[in-house]
């Protein structure tokens, strides 16, 4: 199996589903990790990857009422960006946090994620659940 | 996933609050309570020394956070100890680095209760 | 959301999708070992199943042709034990190694595994490719 | 998923290939082209060493073998150097500790050669 000679050993996809219960967001987090480690990304930046996959899972377990109801993360990566997609089936209308809100509580994760990836994008289907959608690039 | 607790009497009445490993959704509950044990005993002046945590997300800040507001209602408050520069760049970020006094050292958390 | 009062937090199934290319191997090897550290495992044994898992990649890898068909993983935790699916989609009947072959070059992953691992099977279906179930127990 | 590579010859006309981090189905390759161009070159005396090796699997184990194979067609040989237990174990398993010679530190390896 002779390596590609172009940059296509940085392009993939990869799907992790776990329970949706808090013991196994490490495993998302290391995953993660070990995801982005394939990409020419610091250490501080697969830091902000494992902060802000372990935010979107800890949301996506309220989300479906702390009864283990599975997360799907898809992970694209590229030779410059990892896109992360996080699905839940928690199909409550989730009420939105308010814009600005000064003392952060409330809304701490998602103002993480936020703050630490370059791209954001939240859905909600009240039939199948929240899909979040991050991107980081590298050197970012 | 490992979370390490140890809390003990410092000499000037306040308590030390020493946390190791990695503060999630998962290991938090831990860390909240022995927070909430102290407060209920009626220790208002803590220190939590984050040293040797690795790893702190919006649910281990929402427990110093949620720490801190108690002990205020008693007029006592929470110092923090963090070298960390990834830890330190999520108190910066999310700004919670106004509400705590975030210290190098235990010595110097301890000395600022007073 | 409370913890379970019994050894319940030990139970759940983690799905892993990976491209079959030998750059995806590690992210497989460090996912095992993250769901392996849930359970009461001694570092001995995490390096037992990610040299296991590796090699049931690597076989997948090579059954799948390198074109990078996709590796399906599926892990089942217990409190004493850890059950490993490995799904490739090659579709050409692999030769069987030959039983007690003295010198161990070929057949070496599958030499491994077995070694490593408490309990083997392994079943090829033309249509389908290969499915590798692997288990081990904790303490063993 | 890193592979450190580096050659370099020893005293006595032997050379030593230093290894680092993990070898497996995608890294062993840069073994192989490393101990491939040593024996191209006519070098067959060789000291592996894995003291910094983490990590290592069936493909890394056949690239060592392939190597052994092709240095005895000229007389030579292959010395490995091997403290990490979890490696030592997979040379006990695979019963591999028989046919390579597996030594402690880098001078005994070179020794041995000789
Ligand atoms: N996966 C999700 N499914 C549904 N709603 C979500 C999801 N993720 C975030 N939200 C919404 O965003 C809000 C803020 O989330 P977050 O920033 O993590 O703070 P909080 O600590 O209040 O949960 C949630 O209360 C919820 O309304
Ligand atoms: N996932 C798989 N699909 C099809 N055949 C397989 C698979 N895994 C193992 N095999 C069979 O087992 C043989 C031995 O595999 P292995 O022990 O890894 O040694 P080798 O180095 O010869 O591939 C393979 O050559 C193949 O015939």
């Amino acid at each position: 199996m002779p390596e590609p000679a172009t940059g296509d050993k940085y392009f993939g996809t990869v799907d992790l589903r776990i329970p949706g219960k808090p013991e196994w967001v490490a495993v998302a987090r290391l995953t993660i990790a070990a995801i982005a480690n394939r990409l020419p990304f610091t250490v501080e930046e697969i830091e902000d990857l494992k902060l802000a996959i372990a935010e979107a899972c800890t949301n996506a377990i309220q989300a479906g009422g702390g009864n283990g109801e599975p997360i799907d993360i898809r992970c694209e990566t590229a030779a410059d960006h990892l896109r992360i997609v996080v699905r839940d089936r928690g199909t409550k209308k989730p009420e939105p946090v308010p814009a600005g809100k000064a003392t952060p509580v409330e809304g701490l994760g998602v103002f993480l994620i936020q703050a630490l990836m370059d791209g954001v994008e939240h859905s909600f289907d009240a039939a199948r659940g929240s899909e979040l959608i991050m991107t980081k690039r590298v050197g970012s | 996933m490992d979370i390490k607790v140890n809390v003990r009497e410092s000499s000037d009445d306040a308590y030390v609050v020493e946390l190791g490993g990695e503060i999630d959704v998962y290991t938090s509950p831990k860390v909240k309570d022995a927070i909430t044990e102290l407060i209920d005993q009626g220790h208002y002046n803590l220190v939590i020394n984050l040293e040797k945590v690795r790893y702190i997300d919006s649910t281990g800040l929402g427990v110093l956070i949620g720490g801190l507001k108690r002990v205020r209602e008693h007029g006592g408050s929470v110092n923090l100890v963090c070298t960390n520069p990834q830890i330190k760049k999520i108190f910066d970020i999310t700004g919670l680095v106004k509400i705590f006094g975030i210290y190098d050292d235990e010595a110097g958390a301890q000395k600022a209760l007073a």
